[in-house]
């Protein structure tokens, strides 16, 4: 191989040893992702081959010195026909199958453990149940199905993570969520794939999958000594959350035990599933959702709480089983100065008084 | 619409304009009036089903559609098609983006 | 094919015929002429749907979404000045469907008379719609760093609301006004675009009418015009329709 | 030689380029920016657009320099935003849109159909004025620092985080829109009402049916785009709150009216290369397109289901799950007449008579890499694969395939089959042949290596990138270097024939289409006697007939 130039012949190997056409398979899906690229593949390569076989021996046939007059051939039905449902009922083969799979990445487990992941330009936060936060990293156990609720602070931003060939944009103003279930430990690569600006590239990190074990080591070592949902605890303090959500017969708003995960009805008409999406909406958009028998009196939070910190909340409530912690929450917001009256009808004032910025 | 040939221009009447005019003044009136009535769901339902029927007239005599080629009124209906794909289409993703994941 | 038949004999009816000053020297008769270019405005026409066809779907979803900003927003919208424009503009698109057939039937002095009035009914159009505009720019409606919500929180102390009986919105939904505010200025306002864009082309037709220019049998560039000036009036009568009536009781 | 090529030429000692032709009409500068003649404002778009590709061409060499190695060495990351930015905006809106339609349509779609010009003569001179205005202004806007939205305007990103040219590109964007929509608008009504005594619909050639397709999509896709350019433009300014979300609005309803264009947009590409191919392949092989009229209605299929599958842009963006399941289906539904059309194609040269010049090589490389575009596409478009795929290079890899491997590749074979036609002189063949398969090659190593990026996972849009994809990506920059020369090549052998190319003759290629029966390059008003048809489109025992009836003539003449 002396005739091919040494660098070139080394870059060769090294791909080939490296990896060759696929990043390692380290989910669940992965396998299942493969399994149909694969198909498509081979499906593509069966039908470039016909073509150019066709091309080909057409060209070598019925080139004009062989084959000096044309014979004028006005089509074929029965072709058409082949030409179209064949290729049609493999197309419908992979929309079924694809549409599977899809079904499989989007639809999250019910046990799945939930970790929020905050986009900005440019990084990722990742923020898990018990308080600990990273930045362009996710450490997550192996052989546990993780749920990713993904929403972005600025711009478009797209979670990727090759080897478990799964992707979720991350948008402003709405969560989406994603789910894995890695097997294999190591690090893998995290891209931003969606283009959100200048440093676009350097949004990137790693997704470290540990055994579990390891993952328990690194929780304790990396634990920020609050949970999350003691965060939002606070969070709901010092917003005076309880002032309403009181779960006293005279409250003003609902109370928020074991409401994540029911149907609620609301005022409006119709029920809605309460979800992390629906418990965000109602924090900045409450007047459009408003349960039924209360009135519209709840403020809007939109510009004053991070989306940090309405994750927290949300991850406070969703834990919240019973009245008896807000009522615990009430005790304290009582000893505030001023805590009283917050949500008046229709003023805008408590927003003030309540303000927390993360 | 024996009436309608490739060629033969057809001259619409003045008559038959100031009967359009005065169905559409009317239309007007009426939308105007049934919007003051509390009608619930078909307030907007109203309201659209009289403003397609007064576009409806005035496509029809005042565009002169009644009188044109096919082409025209071919033309004609796959715009309002189009229009309606784009708008239906879209809608349809953010309707059923309220029915939750599956 | 009759397609090809009818050509045929149009071409050949052509060639017998004398040849007026204004066939284009690529057709081969006036039919075709005419026939070309008012298909061409149809298409134009096509392109302008799909145009506002945009502005549509954002106004319907949204008004989907912030049901109760849009009923306030068009609460502040006054149904009189907009029925009274409803009103003018249907009268000019009558006055420029008569415009076309005093075209048709070669009468220069009525068809400068109704391009006029076509003129005279689209600038009043213009100064309501002004009138409407200088309102709205008073009490800060104008979507930006200026825009007010307060008539829709406290609309008691807001004439329009208060008329409409309107109850306070929350402070998530009366911020939500923003968006139908801007696509009423939106709506409308491209709405105007196209209007002042006609009247700018009326007053270049009135000028040819004075000369004589369409009543000689080529009357192509008045019936374009005036599937333009219907096709806006088209658009109003939807835009009066979506933003000053379905919300209004 | 003489077996292997049905080139035809007059007898070079004798022959001369006709005096009196649409080159030679009328002198000066004034003539040429004023004119209505179709067949000058095709040239001049032809010029334009070259320089459109040169500079965009340009940039790209800078994007595949600047991937040679994995950090951010030749510039810096904003730098390299703008130059993908403007490499998209100026490919996009100023070549492969307007490329095709603009010079081989603007040029041939009336002669085809027996007219003398299109219906609207000035209406297709501002729209040439209007493609120019917008390109100059996006060399404008490059010159003043240029734009890194990339180019599909992404809110809230072009709305309230970036501070570059977004109003001016976006000008740039709308205006060239425009003009789009006025060529597009130019062929509808030609192609209805221009056409010759006994050209009926289903004597129309391929490359007419195929233009028509692409105009509707011109025509009716374009203004939604229009509105949107608009409404971004006016969040930027005055901060209406239609897209912003912190506002109450959806950022993703732009996406749907950025994609319910610029999706049909992607056929508004490909469809007018198609016509090129049929017109390629029925001349090489002597024989009328096998399916004539499958292959005309999937091209009105392509643009009418063209329409509903935008949304396949958005599937990991939230958008409803059942919007994904019914735009993949649709997706699914559009790759059917793309096949129809490939197969069609390949069984046209079926017991043909095939001689291979270069138009039918270009259009073997068309064939062979639209293939592998269209499959790559129904990865993208089948839900499941889209998650791992999208976003990555290979997406990258299968829109090059599509559009440069597949329209430019068509693009190149139609400009060497009218040439003798536009021009009346022959370009010469070995070279060209020669650059053809040199495009093929450079291609193939360009853009293949990028589709195994993407399945590994490397995003597209990265400056910079983690050091185990170099490999690939040096690949990748080597092919570019192949392809340019590919490029440069015809730029300089077709400039030499201008001058010094054999003399063509009216029809050197003895095709069928009406454009050939008559003299190259033609006359201002094409035909010297409106032509009749009185036969079906690609009949070449009509057109053997004719060839024995003047030689008949001649020798009565002579004998007499």
């Amino acid at each position: 191989m002396s005739h091919i130039s040494p660098v070139l012949w080394q870059f060769l190997v090294k791909w080939l040893t490296n990896s060759a056409l696929l990043p390692p398979e380290a989910s669940k899906i992965a396998p299942q992702m493969d399994a149909l690229l694969f198909f498509m593949v081979l499906v593509s390569l069966i039908g470039l081959t016909v073509v150019a076989l066709l091309i080909a021996s057409f060209s070598i046939l019925y080139s004009k010195k062989r084959h000096p007059v044309a014979e004028q051939i006005e089509g074929s039905t029965l072709l058409e026909a082949t030409w179209t449902i064949i290729p049609l009922g493999l197309f419908l083969v992979m929309f079924v199958w694809g549409a599977l799979i899809y079904f499989r990445v989007f639809t999250p487990p019910a046990n799945a453990m939930n970790i929020y992941v905050v986009g900005k330009q440019w990084m990722w936060k990742a923020e898990h149940p018990g308080g600990q936060h990273e930045i362009n990293a996710l450490h997550i156990p192996m052989g546990r199905a993780i749920q990713l609720t993904l929403i972005s602070q600025d711009v478009f931003h797209s979670f990727s993570i090759p080897a478990f060939r799964v992707k979720r944009e991350a948008i402003p103003g709405r969560y989406t969520t994603v789910w894995f279930e890695a097997t294999t430990p190591g690090t893998y690569h995290l891209f931003c794939t969606q283009y959100c600006g200048t440093n676009h590239s350097q949004m990137i990190g790693d997704i470290v999958v540990l055994s579990p074990e390891d993952y328990r080591k690194w929780l304790a070592e990396s634990t920020s000594g609050m949970s999350m949902a003691q965060n939002g605890e606070r969070l709901f303090a010092s917003l005076s959350c309880a002032a309403c959500h009181n779960a006293r017969p005279d409250a003003r708003g609902p109370s928020l035990a074991n409401v994540y995960g029911s149907k609620l009805a609301l005022s409006s008409g119709g029920t809605v599933l309460a979800d992390e999406a629906y418990l965000r909406e109602s924090i900045l958009n409450p007047s459009q959702h408003v349960t039924q028998g209360y009135q519209p009196i709840m403020p809007t939070y939109q510009g004053q709480i991070s989306e940090e910190g309405i994750i927290a909340l949300v991850e406070y409530i969703k834990n919240l089983d019973s009245d008896y912690r807000v009522q615990q929450t009430l005790n304290t917001t009582d000893l505030l100065p001023g805590s009283e009256g917050k949500a008046a009808p229709g003023a805008p004032g408590p927003a003030k008084q309540g303000m927390v910025k993360q | 619409m024996s009436e309608t040939s490739e060629h033969a221009h057809h001259i619409v009447s003045p008559k038959v304009y100031v009967v359009i005019l005065f169905a559409l003044l009317l239309g007007t009136a009426l939308t105007v009036g049934a919007s003051f009535v509390d009608l619930g769901l078909w307030n907007p339902v109203i309201a659209l089903a009289i403003a397609t029927s007064k576009a409806t007239l005035v496509v029809l005599y005042f565009m002169h559609v009644k009188y044109s080629t096919k082409l025209t009124k071919l033309t004609v209906f796959s715009g309002i098609f189009l229009f309606l794909a784009l708008v239906g289409m879209t809608l349809a993703d953010y309707v059923s983006r309220a029915w939750g994941q599956w | 094919m009759p397609d090809s038949t009818t050509i045929a004999h149009g071409a050949e009816a052509a060639a017998h015929e004398e040849h007026p000053a204004y066939l284009r020297h690529h057709f081969n008769s006036t039919e075709q002429q005419a026939d070309a270019s008012n298909f061409a405005m149809w298409l134009f026409l096509l392109t302008e749907v799909m145009f506002f066809g945009g502005l549509f779907t954002a106004y319907l979803i949204y008004r989907n979404w912030y049901y109760p900003a849009f009923v306030s927003g068009s609460h502040q919208l006054n149904v009189i000045w907009g029925t009274t424009n409803t009103f003018v503009l249907i009268l000019s698109s009558f006055t420029m469907a008569m415009g076309v057939w005093c075209a048709e039937t070669r009468r220069r002095r009525g068809l400068v008379l109704c391009l006029s009035l076509t003129l005279v009914l689209g600038l009043a159009f213009l100064g309501i719609k002004t009138v409407e505009y200088r309102e709205k720019i008073e009490k800060h409606h104008v979507p930006g760093t200026h825009y007010s919500i307060g008539a829709f929180l406290d609309p008691a102390h807001d004439e329009a609301a208060s008329a409409a009986g309107d109850k306070p919105l929350a402070l998530d939904m009366a911020r939500h006004t923003e968006v139908y505010f801007s696509l009423y200025f939106l709506m409308t306002g491209m709405h105007a675009l196209h209007m002042i864009i006609g009247i700018g082309i009326l007053v270049f037709m009135i000028v040819r009418a004075r000369a004589g220019a369409y009543t000689a049998g080529h009357v192509t560039m008045v019936e374009n015009f005036g599937l333009y000036w219907h096709f806006v009036d088209i658009i109003w009568i939807y835009l009066f329709a979506l933003l000053y009536l379905i919300s209004r009781h | 030689m003489s077996s292997d090529t049905i080139v035809l030429l007059p007898d070079q000692s004798t022959a001369r380029i006709p005096k009196r032709n649409y080159l030679t009409q009328e002198n000066g500068l004034l003539s040429w920016l004023l004119t209505g003649d179709h067949k000058r404002i095709a040239i001049l778009y032809l010029i334009s657009l070259s320089f459109f590709f040169f500079i965009g061409g340009a940039l790209a060499g800078l994007i595949r320099l600047e991937l040679l190695t994995p950090q951010t060495d030749l510039m810096a990351t904003d730098t390299y935003n703008k130059v993908f930015t403007m490499h998209g905006v100026i490919m996009i809106f100023f070549f492969l849109v307007p490329s095709v339609p603009a010079t081989l349509g603007n040029f041939f779609i009336p002669m085809m159909i027996g007219a003398k010009d299109l219906a609207l003569p000035k209406i297709n001179l501002l729209s040439w004025y209007l493609y120019m205005a917008g390109g100059l202004l996006a060399l404008y806007t490059m010159a003043t620092g240029g734009v890194d939205t990339g180019w599909t305007f992404t809110t809230p990103l072009s709305t309230h985080y970036v501070n570059t040219n977004v109003l001016t590109t976006g000008l740039a964007a709308f205006i060239a829109g425009f003009s789009s929509i006025f060529t597009g608008l130019n062929f509808i009504v030609t192609i209805h009402k221009m056409r010759a005594p006994g050209m009926t619909w289903f004597r129309l050639p391929l490359f007419v049916w195929a233009h028509y397709a692409a105009s509707i999509l011109m025509v009716l896709a374009t203004p939604v785009v229009a509105i949107s350019i608009v409404l971004i433009a006016l969040e930027r300014t005055i901060g209406i709150g239609v897209f912003d979300p912190t506002k109450g609005g959806d950022p993703l309803l732009f996406q749907h009216l950025f994609w319910f264009y610029s999706h049909p947009a992607v056929y508004i590409m490909i469809l007018p290369g198609m016509g090129v191919i049929s017109e390629v392949i029925s001349t090489f092989s002597r024989k009328r397109v096998f399916g004539y009229t499958a292959v005309a209605f999937s091209s009105v299929a392509i643009a009418v289901f063209g329409f509903f599958v935008w949304a396949h842009h958005m599937f990991i963006m939230g958008i409803s799950n059942y919007a994904v399941l019914v735009f993949s289906l649709l997706t699914m539904l559009v790759a059917v007449p793309s096949a129809i059309k490939i197969f069609n194609w390949t069984f046209t040269l079926y017991k043909g008579s095939i001689t291979f010049e270069t138009p039918l090589i270009y259009t073997f490389g068309f064939m062979g890499l639209f293939t592998i575009g269209g499959l790559t596409g129904v990865f993208l478009g089948t839900s499941g694969t889209d998650i791992h795929l999208t976003e990555t290079y290979f997406i990258v890899a299968h829109f090059h395939f599509v559009m440069v491997g597949g329209m430019l590749m068509a693009f190149l074979a139609g400009i060497h089959f009218w040439w003798p036609k536009m021009t009346g002189r022959m370009y010469p063949e070995k070279i060209s042949q020669l650059a053809a398969v040199v495009t093929f090659i450079g291609f193939n190593f360009t853009f293949f290596p990028q589709f195994i990026l993407g399945t590994l996972g490397m995003p597209r849009r990265y400056a910079s990138y983690p050091p185990e994809f170099q490999i690939l990506n040096v690949f990748s920059t080597a092919g570019a270097t192949i392809l340019g020369v590919g490029y440069l090549l015809p730029v300089l052998y077709l400039t030499w024939s201008l001058k010094y190319g054999a003399i063509a003759g009216d029809n050197p290629w003895q095709a069928t289409g009406l454009e050939w029966q008559t003299q190259s390059p033609p006359l201002t008003e094409n035909f010297v006697e409106m032509p009749i048809m009185d036969h079906e489109a690609y009949d070449y025992e009509w057109l053997e007939n004719q060839t024995k009836n003047r030689e008949k003539e001649a020798e009565v003449t002579s004998a007499g």
